[in-house]
Parts: structure tokens; C-alpha cells; sequence
């Protein structure tokens, strides 16, 4: 097999950045398997045309998803991937791992796969990319014994993922891979046996940057913040004054609501805390001097998805700020993230995922029906139409439920 | 003579003064000398002075005649009216701006409206004329520019401010794009009289007036059902068919709408954002709405930039800061949940409190 | 009649604003109509609610709109007002009046109606308010025969209106009085003689002020602007600053895509001509110093409309820049507004305003079909979903049309 | 030993290098030394190096082997990777750094992709293992950091420029909010197999699929039928029922979307925005959407200001200049006419040429 020649691909073993080619000519030594996938390639590249068919349902005993079937369109021609299924396996938070871990991984894969993987999928997975129908059971199994598990698929919580929050990083508003970890143990069944209308996905970053996407790539967004007022350390931006940092350049005037303002005499930044919108670009850009407020914790913000099939949607907020305690067990999280869900489940539609179910039915039923107080903080603006629907109850109803022919009589 | 088809509107060539028909395309810069008085100054040197009048809009004819005469002898018989339907002489001669001045205001009238004040209120027929208004139009104008007429025959506001008042959701009253609408709304579904359907309503198109899809056909009726859940109270079945009565003098009041704008200074136009879903009906001078709008206005005046309009101010400051510094409550009534309801929701994770 | 109370329409006469209802009161001195609008209305306020029925089709022989059917509910009790229809008198441009037109429409609405008027509706109309059904055709020949004609209603063309322009503004881009009347004329038939989905209104301002607030209030919007640089007397920018006028605070710093540069010491201003958008706010601001370029035109801008039934719409931008001179008689315009019509009259849903039309069927389509050319001035982004329509008949199609189960053998 | 159910993920605590454990939650500011090196220092005045490097996400076994070994001897054992899919060696021994990257260098890792540069590119399974690309993922993504390889080891951009490729509308590469996104397109409606869709194919599941409406029941036939103009290709028929074969060689390509971000610094997260509706397949180094990127780049560093990300230059610029300046053809194409469109519509008569 490896004999056969492989020009397009090879074109793709040029040039500076790491070639997934040589990667796959690195399987393929080992793995028959990898050896076609080469071969089904090259035919690709020359036909510019995908060679897989639509996945049937594979699995795992106790578990509904996690497993990606994948069949070639040829089978005869490439026995090896006539079968060619994805496992999904779920990463440690923050994608640390130890050289042991990461190389049992390795060993397992090597055992019963194509030994290619994807560190990791755009989920947040270890991709074990191609197997067997027959292996994914023992894969499963071995996996299980190493003290991995499977991450999801389906229509169920998707395997969740964070930034590398106070891992290593100064902005954690609050602790996003114990949040990851913890919050993706809560929620096993939700994870692996899908029940819902569609997909959910969580992503927690710890600040306002973001690092993980979560307001475009998960409809439960948890992006950390404070409630407070930014603190700054007024020695500090001496030094970065000293190192002729442009802090009225850089930062003051790009703060996008101008409530910083910086005296170049003193030499003191200064900020009107009630103005600041939390956005991060100051921290940014000035660790050492400027950082978050002391009480902090997170955004929820719900709806994120791609553009099947209502068009993309980002996430919007739903509770602007919400404590993300290790000593609480992330208890308003897990309550909030419960009743949204099931809100979901009884009204979305399938294939829905939450953002379209709450455009469609509106902010205002959602909000209300998950107990959730409205807050300005939820919307860029109000509403600009004068469509309110009113709580029928709530009004004088002496008249309105008669009969139109008698209208005339009420309202005297 | 018999009557003329398709003639078409008089000529505006014969509206216009003297000093216009000279002057014409060739004004060069203008200055507001004084509230209510506008100084054009022409590019050959000549100027003209306009003197805005406050009009209660729904005028008697003779009211219309008293502005001839004035116009005749101030004037030269020449006068407009502003695309706010206040009324604009039009001085050619400057000697006369001050004789005009002195016997507008021995004779009460308004004079002002200018630059950055409020000028009159864009409004619609209400209780006087239409079938569908869940409000009066004039009556609240009225109490409203009663209010504020401190700030018509001054112009000490931050920018201009720009009202509108409609009676019903048909908006007639422009209020969609205005610093501040004032728009009458219904709060309760229609009560069907199926004998009127009965009669003359062609069903299907009912059926498709409805936006929220409320309304179905009832063929063993020979009617409609409405499904009260769906229904928004928007009143356009009501357009349809008077058998849909949508009236409700226990519940009918008006809610605020504010920010909009239609200018393309500065910041692009702007729909109108609600902020207050409902305030009564309390003829004659609905002190809830007066209050309400004053107290909005004397926010803006103590934080706007100069030159800053309404819409622009809450923009600059946040709606969600707004909604604090106003003490306005904000309930789920307020977020959008219509067909471009999307847009509006926060997709962001930066914002005050 | 008169003698009757009005308590609570007497509060309405306190107060510094003229009051509406001391003029119904000098109507009623003449009008019995007048005199029991006075009651009817009384009683609104105390009922708080209106007493007026749906109109049925009145209307004048040769034209299709132009009247209002209004009844009141209780003919018995008001039977002045038992027909109170209004008739649409189409205002002369920019509502320029000499005193003998005015008085004319006193004397014949004297002779006719209520002698109550609104000088204007909120459409441009002279509102004469309140007529007996017998009387509208001899209310339209008199006033025919003194050289006015009827406004628009119903699914027409309405009344177009326009902002003073020439006739008194500095701004004025194109003459907008000229073109409302020369407009209006072309288009008799489609305002006089409803024949459209629904209706469409058209607004003429000089500048982009929109004084007409045409960009909310008019399907059609046309407003004023130029397509080269604005231009800037030095010298009176010196007057300025020698006035010791805010320049810099009130009119750099506004300017929304801070092109302009005030130089202190020279006192010169200046600005980067392809960056201004054309905003008018610092011709606003500085009007002897600072006016539009030379080659001026018109924005045509469509769709705008108020709330029912899909919501608000404002008109967007369709042509960027179009002559608007009387010496072509506005060709161009009328071309285009006349293919812009008949595509809305094809394809648009009976009361479906046309920026819904577009909405509904597409922008793209809507260009296509119109012939206007696709500019990025339209939009004020591209699209962020991938949805294109392709035209098939410019793409290879040799495999497109083909059964489903012989794709395998196609595209080899 | 059975497998165990639920267990979860293995616990990241166990995959914390010494010096995190010591320092976690107490790191107070970074600096990047040099491209691709992050310098994150302590409260308590410890400091961690973190080496960056370029991985092509699709690897094999022996790579990653490769890194432990790395890891090994210069990081306790302790690496991570990034949400970008790239690598980070966890230095605590400041000592161990230039060793490091002396190793990294001589075995051709690829180190950088921190601050002002282009990281690594979100990307998919192309061809390599989805069933509905339009276009490869891998080999995209190799052709296209290939090219732009001075802006991953250098900091040298106006900010930072993430990368997103999806190869098919369902997008799963995150390529809604990128700087750059580099989506998968088809250009011609589905080919039905009416005998897959007869043996299978829940036909009500499939109709209620098509966002446009396109496809209808065809009950005659047990089979549907889909309105070819109805139908913008985007597969979701594909994804319901593998009856509705969506690619097609001669058309399938490449659309480019620019100036989305999901950081709320400074400005709010923003789509990306199509500026190219269609760039040909040309495997295997796609060079018309090489330079097409390349070119967009280049204009952005040539004109935006420092800090800028790409989609606030555009926005600041505004789009219609973009136009102009980067010389890309306009077209009806690149106007929504999707649920969304209205917001897209310039309802302001202000703009530039
Ligand atoms: C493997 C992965 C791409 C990758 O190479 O990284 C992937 C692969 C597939 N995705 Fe995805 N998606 C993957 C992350 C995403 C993401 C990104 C994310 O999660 O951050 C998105 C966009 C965010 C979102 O959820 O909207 C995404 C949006 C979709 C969609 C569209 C969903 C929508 O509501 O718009 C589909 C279609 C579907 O669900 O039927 C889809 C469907 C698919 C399927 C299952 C194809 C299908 O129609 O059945 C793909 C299987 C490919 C294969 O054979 O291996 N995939 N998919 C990613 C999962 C790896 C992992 O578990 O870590
Ligand atoms: C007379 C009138 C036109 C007409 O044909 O009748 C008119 C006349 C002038 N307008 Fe206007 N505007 C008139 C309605 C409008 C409208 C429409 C409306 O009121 O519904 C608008 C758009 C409102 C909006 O944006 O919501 C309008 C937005 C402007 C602006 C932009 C203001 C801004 O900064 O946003 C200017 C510029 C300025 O004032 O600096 C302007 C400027 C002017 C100038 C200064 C133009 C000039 O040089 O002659 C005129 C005197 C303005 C003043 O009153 O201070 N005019 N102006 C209208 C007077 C209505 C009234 O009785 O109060
Ligand atoms: C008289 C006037 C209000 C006024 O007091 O000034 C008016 C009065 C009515 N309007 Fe209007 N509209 C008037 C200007 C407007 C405007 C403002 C404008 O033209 O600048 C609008 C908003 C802009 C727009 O066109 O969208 C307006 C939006 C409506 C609508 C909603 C249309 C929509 O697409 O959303 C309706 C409902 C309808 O057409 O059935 C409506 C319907 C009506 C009707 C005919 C009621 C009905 O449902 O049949 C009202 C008759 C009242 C009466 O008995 O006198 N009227 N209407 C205005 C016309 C006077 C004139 O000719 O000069
Ligand atoms: C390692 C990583 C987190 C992780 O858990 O893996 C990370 C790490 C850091 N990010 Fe990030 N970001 C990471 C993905 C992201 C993402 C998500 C993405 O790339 O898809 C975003 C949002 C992207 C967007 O807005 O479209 C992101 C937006 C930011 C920003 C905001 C940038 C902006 O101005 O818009 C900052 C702040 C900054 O750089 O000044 C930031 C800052 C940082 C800092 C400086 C935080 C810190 O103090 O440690 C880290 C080094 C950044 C650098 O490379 O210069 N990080 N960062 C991710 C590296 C991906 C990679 O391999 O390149
Ligand atoms: S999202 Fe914030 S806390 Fe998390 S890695 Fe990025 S900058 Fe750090
Ligand atoms: S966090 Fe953002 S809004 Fe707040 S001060 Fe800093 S730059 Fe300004
Ligand atoms: S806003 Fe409504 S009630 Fe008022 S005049 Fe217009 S249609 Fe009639
Ligand atoms: S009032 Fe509006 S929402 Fe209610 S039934 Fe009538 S048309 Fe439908
Ligand atoms: S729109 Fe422009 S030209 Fe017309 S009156 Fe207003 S400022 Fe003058
Ligand atoms: S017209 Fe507007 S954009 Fe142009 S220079 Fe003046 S203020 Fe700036
Ligand atoms: S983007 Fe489309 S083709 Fe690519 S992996 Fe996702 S589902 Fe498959
Ligand atoms: S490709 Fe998309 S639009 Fe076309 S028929 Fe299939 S689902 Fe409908």
C-alpha cells in the first residue's frame, strides 16, 4: 500500500508550517488503515470531492453517543477504511495533560485505531480518528480502565471546555477548569445519552476575552467578571509611564465607554467605576497596573451556535452576573443551567437548539418561564415595536371577554 | 366650470414671497437671532426672517384667517407651515420682524420652536376622528406642551427634541423614529361580533392580518376564533373588519417610546426604543404621561453632552444605565420578542449596571 | 347644542399652547357639526374611548382615494356628525401658501364642511375634517375648480411632501419643492386611483437632515447630498474662531468619522474628503463657513414605513447618488421609481409595503429584478450567513441536474 | 477490570506541573519575551515560561510521543495544548527555556503564534473525514499558514488575527466569528436518490429541514422534490438523509468571511461578514484563497491603527470602503437576504465611496 504514489499531497509536505501529510505517512506505517486514508486523499485531491459516507449509528454499551460512524464510498477498493468511525474521547480541562497520560493515550490508539488523532476536535476532544465497528467497544473499554471517558455527541450536552483560567492566567474571574471539571461530572447523563431537542454546548472562559469562543461556539456561554470596580495600582503605572508605555494612546482613549482618564503629570490613571463595562481591554493591555474588581464570577449569556439552521447566533446575556464558587458546587449555576435546559426541552423543536427555541417563542416567555428576572443588562436596547403581550390577569377584565355584538354595552 | 381631473396641487411658484422668488437656492447660512426666529441670510446679501408660531394643528378656518391677516400685513400675504405643522411667517422686511413680534405676543400666540428646543408634537386624529385610537391625540399634546413649554420659546435643551404622538399602533404619528413617542396602545384581545363577520368580512384576509397568526377560521361558525395567548393587541384585524372590536376603555392607555431619531447628523437615524409598556388614560390631561416625559427630558438635560440628542445621550451612556439613572423599572415587557427581536439582545458580555 | 357642558374639554383650553379645543368651539360657533364633535368628544374623554365607526367608501367621481369614510356609532344622539367625512387636499410644495389660496379654503369649507381643518396631516395633506357623504363631490368641484386637487388614500401613491429647500435652507442639495410638484403631476394616475399591494409614499428632503423625516415616514426617500468634497471657506472659519466658536469641541470631535482637523494656530480646518460620510453636522454647525461640494444630487432610499404588520422599516439606500435636475424633468428618478413600482406591484402581497416585499423576497432579488446596480453603499455590512443564491446557469452544470443514484458517476 | 460508566474526564489536577499547583489562581501578568514565548509571573514572584507551537491538529501517535519526550526533559511531563489547537511546553525552570527552544528550533517546530500574530487556524475534517465538505480542512489550512508564516513568528501585526476554516455551512470551525473565516460553499442544489429516500428517509423529518422551504413531499412518488430556486445549497437536506447528495467537483469552493471576533475588548463580538462568495478548489494549495487572504491582510496592516483588529479597522472604515479600498467586486451576492437581512440594510443616507 504505502508504496503507491501520492504527488498532490506530497505538494502539501512543502513549505514551513506542520504537514497533517507527513502526520498521515507517519500512521501509515503502522496502520493499513492510515495507508488508505493516504490513498482516498490523494483521490480527493484529485476529484475535489469528499469519499465518505453519511455515518450510521455506532456506539458504546450504556453510553448513546461519543462515536462518529464513518464509512468510504468504496469500500472494496479500500477495505481497510470501509469502517472508519470517530471516538470522541473527553479532555482534562484546560487540555493539560501529564507525559503519562498523553502517552497511554498514544498506546491505546495504537493498539486499536488508525493512530491519527486530533488534539483536539473543535468541541474540545480528543479525536481518535478511525477505527473499527468491532474495536470500538474494547476501545472503549480500555479507555475506561486508563480512566478516560467519552465526551459527546448527539442530541446532548456536548463534551464542555475552558480556557486555561487560573492555570496560568492573570484575567480568571473565577476557576474555570475545576468549574469544567466539576460541572462536566454533574452533568454525566446529560453528556452521554442524548435527550434533548438538539445539541447544548458549555464553554467557560474565565474573562472577557474569551479565549474559548464561548458566546459564538456554545449555547451556554459562562464568561467570567466582576461586579465591582476595576482596581489600579497606581506605582505600577508609574512604571509602565517610566518604560514610556503610551497609556493615553493604547488604552485611555481606546476604552470603548472613555472612563479612564490619565493625568500626565501625577502620572495616575483614574477610572469612573460606574462607566466601566467590564470589557477587559485595559487589563490587557496593562497587567501589572490595572486588574479586576474582588468580587467576582461570571456572565451567563445563552443561545451561541452556528449558521444551521436560523443563522448563526451568538449568545446573549441571561444573568449578568452570578457567583462561580468551588465551596458553593457552582450550586446557581448547576439550578440555572438545569431549569434553562428543561424549559428547552419541553418547547424546543428538534433539531432547535436553545437560542432559535427562545427567538422563537421570545426573551420575554423564556425569561419567564425559567424564573429568570428581566434586566436591561439582557438587551443592547429595548424593544423598538409596541407588540407587548400583557398577563391577561393582571388587567381590568370586566369587559373583554364578552361578545363583540355587545361591545357597545361594556365600557359605560 | 366643470371640475378638473388629475390637476394636480397649486403651484408652488405663486406661495411664494417676494424675497424667496429672489433669494431662491441662492441662501448662503442662517442664525437664530432670538427663540422662534430664524435669519436667513442670502448669498446677494438679502435676508428673510421667519417667525414659527405654534399651531394646535386641528384649527378652526378662522383661525386659518387670522393668520392671513396677519400674514397681509406683515408679510406680504405670504406664509408657511413646517413639516411639524407649525406656522412660519415670513419677513422679508426686517422692519416689520418687531411690529410682527409684539402683536403675535399681544395676541397670545406661541412663538419659538427653534434650534435646540422642543418644537410641536407630530400627532394624529384620536378620539376626534379615527375608528382605531386607544388614545385622544390632541388632548395629549396638549397637557404635554402645556408641560413643557418652557423649553418651546427657549432652546436651552443639549440638542433638538423631537416628539411624536400616535394614537394607535398604526403610528400615523411618526413616532417610530422620534426623540419621544407617545403611542396609544390596546392591551386586550378583539371581541368578535361573528354576526358583523358574518355580514361582510372576507375571512381570509382576516385571518392574514393578523402578524402573530392568532386568528383562524371558524367554518362551522362562519367566523374566526382568536386565540387570546397569541394575540398582541396590535389592532390590525380591527383595520380589517370592524367586527373585531379592539377598544377597551378600562385597559387602552400609552406607552413611551424614546431615542429615535430620523436626522443622519452624526449618528445614522434610529427606531425609537420602549420604555415605559403603559401609563392610563387619565383625560383630561394625563398627568402620568406629562410627569413621565418631564422627568425623561430633565435626565437627559442633566447628562447629555451639548449637542447631544436624546438618542445619541442614551447610546453614549447605555440603555442598561439608563434604565438606572431614570429609576424607570424594566420588566420582560420591554425585550423585544417580534420578528427582528434578535438584534436587540445583549451578545456581548461587557455592560454596566 | 352649544350650550351643552364640555367640563373636561374646558381643562383643555388652560395653559400656555393653543388649544385644540378652543378652536373646535369657535367651529361649533358656525358648524353644528362642529357643536356635537364637541359632545361626542366630551364624552370621550369621560368614557375614554372613541366613538367613531369604520368608514365605509365614499368618494368622488373619476378618482379612487382621497376621501375618508368616518361615521359615529350613534347617529341617533349626533345626527350632524352621523357622516363626518374628511376630505385630502393636496398641499401646495413645502406648505407655501399666499393669503387668498388660504382664504379660499376657509371660504369653501365654509361653505361645505365643519370648518375644522388639520393644516397638515401628517402625510402634507390639508385635512378638511368633517363632511356630510352628499356634500364631498360638490366640496371637490369647487375646490377643483379653484385649482386644488385631492391627496392620496387607499393602496396608491399618497401625497407626496417635501422640506422647504430652496425656497429658505442653505442645505438644500437638489430643489425639493420643484420636484415634489413636478413628481407629483407625473404620477396623477397612481396617486388619484389605487392600483398598488398597498400604499406608497415618497418624501423629498434637501439634505440629509431629512427634515421630512422621509427615511422613517416615506417608502420612497429621497434625500439630499453631494458626491464630491464638501467645501470650506477659510476665511470663515477665522470668523468663527474669532467669535470664539467652539470648533473644535462642537464640531471636530462630533464628526462621526473624525476626518476633520481644526489647526489652532493657523485656524484652519480641513478634511479628509473620501473619509466624511456626508452627515451634514458640520454644514450645520458652521453654515457660512463649511457647505456641500458642487455635484449635487439625491440619495434614493427605500422600504420606510411604520409598525404594522412586520414592524417598522426604514427606507435603505438603493441608488447612493442620482441627479435630481429640473432641466432632465428628474428622469431618472422617475425611471427608476417606475420599475422600483412595478416590481412591487408584481411580487408584493396585498398590504405588504414594499421594503416588506424586499424583505421578504430579498434585496438581491429585488436589485436583480429592478436593474439598479448592487453597491456596497446599500448595506452597512455583507451578509454574515453563507446562504448565496447562485445563478445555475452560469456554473458548470453537467452534473447538477442528474438522479441522486448516479452521482457516484458524475463529477470523475 | 470493567469499564467503568460516567466516570468523566481524567482530572486535570493531575496534569498541573508543579509550578502551577504552586502559583494557581495566583498568576498576576504575563509579558511575551519573544514570539511565542509567554512569560506569566506570580504573586509570589515564581515565573512560568509557556512555549507555543504550531501543531497540524491532524496527527499521528508518533508526534504526539514526540512532544512527551520534549515534555520530559525540559517540563517535568507537563504540557498542554491550546483552544487553538496549539502546543505549550510549561517551563518552570527558567534555566530549561533556551534549551528548550534551542531543540524546538533544531527539530523544525514551528514556535510562535502569541500577541500581534496569525495562530494556528480553527479548522475541520475536510475530506479527510466528513461527508459533507465542500472542501478539504487540513490541506486548506496547510497552504494558507504556509503562506503567512512571517506573521506566526513575528508579533508584528496591528493585533492579534484569528483564523477559522469550516468545510461545510454547518461550520463547525468556528468560522461565524473570525477575523478570517474560510468556509466551505456548495453552489447547486442537492441530487435526489429517490430509491435511498424510499428505503429510509423519515420524508417529514427531511421537508422540515430546508430553512428556505425548498424541498416539498412528493407522495406520488414516496420521494420529495426540491425547488432548485428555492434551494441555497445548504445541506442541511444532506445532513437529514444521505438520499440528498450535496457536493459537486465543478462547484464546490470556498467563501471568505471577514471581521468577526468573540473578545469583548474594546468592541462587542461581532460575525464575520462575506467579502468573497466563491474561490475555486484548487487542491492542492488553493492559491486564489491564499492571496486572497494575503491580500486582505496586507491591506489591514497597511491602514488600520495600532490595536486594531481586523473587523474594527472595517467597521471604523466602514464596509462600503473596504470596497473600494481592497478593490474586491460587490455584488447582490454578498447582500443578505437571509432571517436576519433587515439589520444588514443601510437605513442612514450617510456613507463613503
Ligand atoms: C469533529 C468536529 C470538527 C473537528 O474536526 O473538530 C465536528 C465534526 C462534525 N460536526 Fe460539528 N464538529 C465539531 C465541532 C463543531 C463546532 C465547534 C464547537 O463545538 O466549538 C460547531 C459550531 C458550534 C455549534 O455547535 O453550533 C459545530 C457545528 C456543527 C453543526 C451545525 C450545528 C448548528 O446548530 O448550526 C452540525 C450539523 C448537525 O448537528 O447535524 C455539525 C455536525 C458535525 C458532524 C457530526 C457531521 C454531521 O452532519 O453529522 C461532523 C462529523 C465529522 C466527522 O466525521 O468526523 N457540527 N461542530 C468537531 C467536534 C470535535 C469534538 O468533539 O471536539
Ligand atoms: C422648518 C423645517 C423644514 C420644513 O420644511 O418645514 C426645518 C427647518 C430647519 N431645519 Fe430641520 N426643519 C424641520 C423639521 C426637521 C425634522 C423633521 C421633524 O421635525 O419631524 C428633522 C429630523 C428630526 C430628527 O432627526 O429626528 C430636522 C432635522 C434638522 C437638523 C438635524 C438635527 C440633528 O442634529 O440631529 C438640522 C441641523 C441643525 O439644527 O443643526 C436642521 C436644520 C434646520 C434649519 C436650520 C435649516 C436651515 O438652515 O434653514 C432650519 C431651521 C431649524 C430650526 O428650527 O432650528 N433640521 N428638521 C421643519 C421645522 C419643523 C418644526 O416646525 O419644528
Ligand atoms: C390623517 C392621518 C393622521 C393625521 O391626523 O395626520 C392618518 C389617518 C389614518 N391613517 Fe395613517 N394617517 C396619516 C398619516 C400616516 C403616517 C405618517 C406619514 O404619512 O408621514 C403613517 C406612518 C408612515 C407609514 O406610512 O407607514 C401612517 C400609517 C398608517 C397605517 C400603518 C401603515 C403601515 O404600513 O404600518 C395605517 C393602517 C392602514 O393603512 O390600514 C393607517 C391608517 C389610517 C386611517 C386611514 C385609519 C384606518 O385604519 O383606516 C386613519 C384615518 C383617520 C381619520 O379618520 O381621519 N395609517 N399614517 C395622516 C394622513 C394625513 C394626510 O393625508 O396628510
Ligand atoms: C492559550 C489561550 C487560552 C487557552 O486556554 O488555550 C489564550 C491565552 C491568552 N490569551 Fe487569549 N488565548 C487563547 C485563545 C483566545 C481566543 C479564542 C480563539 O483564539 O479562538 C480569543 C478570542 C478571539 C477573538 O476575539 O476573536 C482570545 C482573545 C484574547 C484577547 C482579546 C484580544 C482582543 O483584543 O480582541 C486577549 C487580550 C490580549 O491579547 O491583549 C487575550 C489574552 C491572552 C493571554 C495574554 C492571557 C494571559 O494573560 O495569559 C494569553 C496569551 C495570549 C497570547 O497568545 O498572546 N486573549 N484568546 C488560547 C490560545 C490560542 C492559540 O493557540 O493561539
Ligand atoms: S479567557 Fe481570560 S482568563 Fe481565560 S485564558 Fe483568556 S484571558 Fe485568561
Ligand atoms: S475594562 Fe474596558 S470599559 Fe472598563 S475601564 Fe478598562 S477599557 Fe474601559
Ligand atoms: S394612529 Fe391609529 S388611531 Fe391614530 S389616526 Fe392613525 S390609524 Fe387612527
Ligand atoms: S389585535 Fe393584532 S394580534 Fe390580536 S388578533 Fe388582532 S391582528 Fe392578531
Ligand atoms: S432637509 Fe436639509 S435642505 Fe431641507 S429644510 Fe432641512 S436642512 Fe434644509
Ligand atoms: S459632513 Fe459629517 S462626516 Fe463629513 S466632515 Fe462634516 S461632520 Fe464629518
Ligand atoms: S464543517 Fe461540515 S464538512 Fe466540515 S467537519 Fe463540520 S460537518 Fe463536516
Ligand atoms: S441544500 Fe439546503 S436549501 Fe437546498 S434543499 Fe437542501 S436543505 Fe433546502
Amino acid at each position: 500500500m504505502t508504496e503507491k504514489k501520492t504527488p498532490l499531497l506530497d505538494e502539501l509536505e512543502k513549505g514551513k508550517w506542520p504537514s497533517f501529510v507527513t502526520e498521515i505517512k507517519r500512521a501509515a506505517v503502522k496502520s493499513p488503515a492510515s495507508a488508505e486514508l493516504l490513498q482516498v486523499l490523494e483521490r480527493s485531491y484529485a476529484e475535489r470531492r469528499g469519499h465518505w459516507k453519511h455515518g450510521g449509528i455506532v456506539g458504546v454499551r450504556g453510553y448513546g453517543g461519543g462515536v462518529i460512524g464513518r464509512y468510504v464510498d468504496e469500500p472494496e477498493t479500500y477495505p481497510n477504511i470501509a469502517e472508519f468511525h470517530t471516538v470522541r474521547i473527553n479532555q482534562p480541562s484546560g487540555f493539560f495533560y501529564n507525559t503519562k497520560t498523553l502517552r497511554t493515550i498514544c498506546d491505546l490508539w495504537e493498539k486499536h485505531g488508525s493512530g491519527l488523532t486530533n488534539m483536539h476536535g473543535s468541541t474540545g476532544d480528543v479525536i481518535l480518528l478511525g477505527c473499527k465497528t468491532e474495536s470500538i467497544q474494547p476501545i472503549f473499554d480500555d479507555y475506561s480502565e486508563a480512566g478516560f471517558d467519552l465526551g459527546g455527541s448527539g442530541s446532548c450536552l456536548r463534551t464542555t471546555n475552558c480556557c486555561v483560567g487560573p492555570g496560568r492566567c492573570e484575567h480568571a474571574c473565577y476557576d474555570t477548569l475545576e468549574a469544567c471539571y466539576n460541572i462536566t461530572n454533574e452533568f454525566m447523563d446529560e453528556l452521554h445519552r442524548p435527550m434533548w431537542p438538539y445539541k447544548s454546548k458549555i464553554k467557560f472562559s474565565g474573562c472577557a476575552n474569551d479565549c474559548t469562543g464561548a458566546i459564538a461556539r456554545a449555547d451556554i456561554s459562562v464568561i467570567g467578571t466582576w461586579r465591582d470596580s476595576l482596581r489600579i495600582d497606581q506605582n505600577a503605572i508609574k512604571e509602565y509611564a517610566a518604560e514610556e508605555f503610551p497609556i493615553q494612546s493604547a488604552v485611555v482613549a481606546k476604552c470603548p465607554t472613555h472612563c479612564l482618564t490619565y493625568n500626565k503629570e501625577t502620572q495616575e490613571l483614574s477610572v469612573v467605576a460606574e462607566d466601566c463595562t467590564r470589557c477587559n481591554h485595559c487589563i490587557n493591555l496593562m497587567p501589572k497596573a490595572i486588574q479586576a474588581g474582588k468580587e467576582k464570577g461570571a456572565t451567563l449569556l445563552v443561545g451561541g451556535k452556528s449558521t444551521i439552521v436560523q443563522s448563526a447566533f451568538m449568545s446573549s446575556v441571561v444573568v449578568p452576573f452570578m457567583k462561580m464558587e468551588v465551596e458553593d458546587d457552582f450550586e446557581e449555576f448547576k439550578d440555572t443551567v438545569r431549569r434553562i435546559w428543561e424549559w428547552w426541552d419541553e418547547n424546543g423543536k428538534t433539531r432547535e437548539r436553545i437560542g432559535e427555541t427562545i427567538f422563537r417563542l421570545g426573551m420575554g416567555k423564556f425569561l419567564r418561564e425559567t424564573e429568570i428576572p428581566p434586566v436591561p443588562q439582557q438587551v443592547f436596547r429595548p424593544r423598538a415595536n409596541p407588540y407587548v403581550f400583557w398577563n391577561q390577569e393582571e388587567l381590568d377584565q370586566s369587559g373583554t371577554a364578552m361578545d363583540g355584538s355587545e361591545v357597545k354595552n361594556y365600557n359605560k | 366650470m366643470a371640475a378638473k381631473l388629475d390637476q394636480g396641487p397649486p403651484n408652488y411658484k405663486e406661495m411664494l414671497p417676494p424675497v424667496i422668488l429672489e433669494n431662491y437656492g441662492k441662501w448662503k447660512y442662517h442664525e437664530i437671532p432670538r427663540p422662534g426666529v430664524l435669519k436667513h441670510v442670502s448669498e446677494t446679501g438679502a435676508t428673510m426672517h421667519s417667525v414659527r408660531v405654534a399651531s394646535p394643528r386641528l384649527v378652526s378656518i378662522d383661525f386659518v384667517r387670522d393668520l392671513c391677516v396677519i400674514a397681509d400685513e406683515y408679510c406680504e400675504g405670504f406664509l408657511r407651515f413646517t413639516t411639524r405643522n407649525n406656522v412660519e411667517f415670513l419677513v422679508g422686511d426686517e422692519a416689520k420682524l418687531n411690529p410682527l413680534l409684539a402683536e403675535l405676543e399681544a395676541k397670545g400666540y406661541c412663538v419659538g420652536g427653534t434650534g435646540a428646543s422642543i418644537s410641536n408634537i407630530i400627532h394624529t386624529q384620536g378620539w376626534v376622528h379615527c375608528h382605531t385610537p386607544a388614545t385622544d391625540a390632541s388632548g395629549v399634546v396638549k397637557a404635554v406642551m402645556d408641560d413643557l413649554y418652557e423649553y418651546f420659546d427657549s432652546m436651552k435643551l443639549p440638542a433638538k427634541l423631537k416628539m411624536g404622538l400616535a394614537c394607535c399602533l398604526n403610528m400615523c404619528g411618526s413616532t417610530h423614529c422620534s426623540d419621544i413617542g407617545i403611542v396609544g396602545v390596546h392591551r386586550t384581545p378583539p371581541r368578535i361580533d361573528h354576526d358583523k363577520i358574518r355580514k361582510g368580512t372576507e375571512i381570509p384576509s382576516l385571518v392574514a392580518s393578523c402578524p402573530t397568526g392568532a386568528i383562524r377560521p371558524d367554518p362551522k361558525n362562519k367566523s374566526v376564533i382568536v386565540n387570546n395567548d397569541k394575540c398582541m393587541y396590535c389592532g390590525n384585524c380591527y383595520t380589517m373588519s370592524p367586527a373585531m372590536e379592539i377598544y377597551d376603555a378600562k385597559n387602552d392607555g400609552i406607552a413611551i417610546l424614546i431615542g429615535g431619531k430620523v436626522s443622519n447628523a452624526r449618528s445614522a437615524p434610529s427606531f425609537s426604543r420602549m420604555v415605559i409598556p403603559f401609563l392610563p388614560n387619565n383625560a383630561p390631561r394625563w398627568p402620568e404621561t406629562t410627569k413621565a416625559i418631564r422627568d425623561i427630558i430633565e435626565l437627559w438635560i442633566a447628562n447629555a453632552h451639548k449637542g447631544e440628542r436624546l438618542g445619541e445621550w442614551v447610546e453614549r451612556i447605555g440603555w442598561e444605565r439608563f434604565f438606572s439613572l431614570s429609576g424607570l423599572p424594566f420588566s420582560d415587557m420591554l425585550i423585544d420578542d417580534y420578528i427582528f427581536a434578535r438584534e436587540t439582545f445583549r451578545t456581548g458580555a461587557a455592560f454596566k449596571y
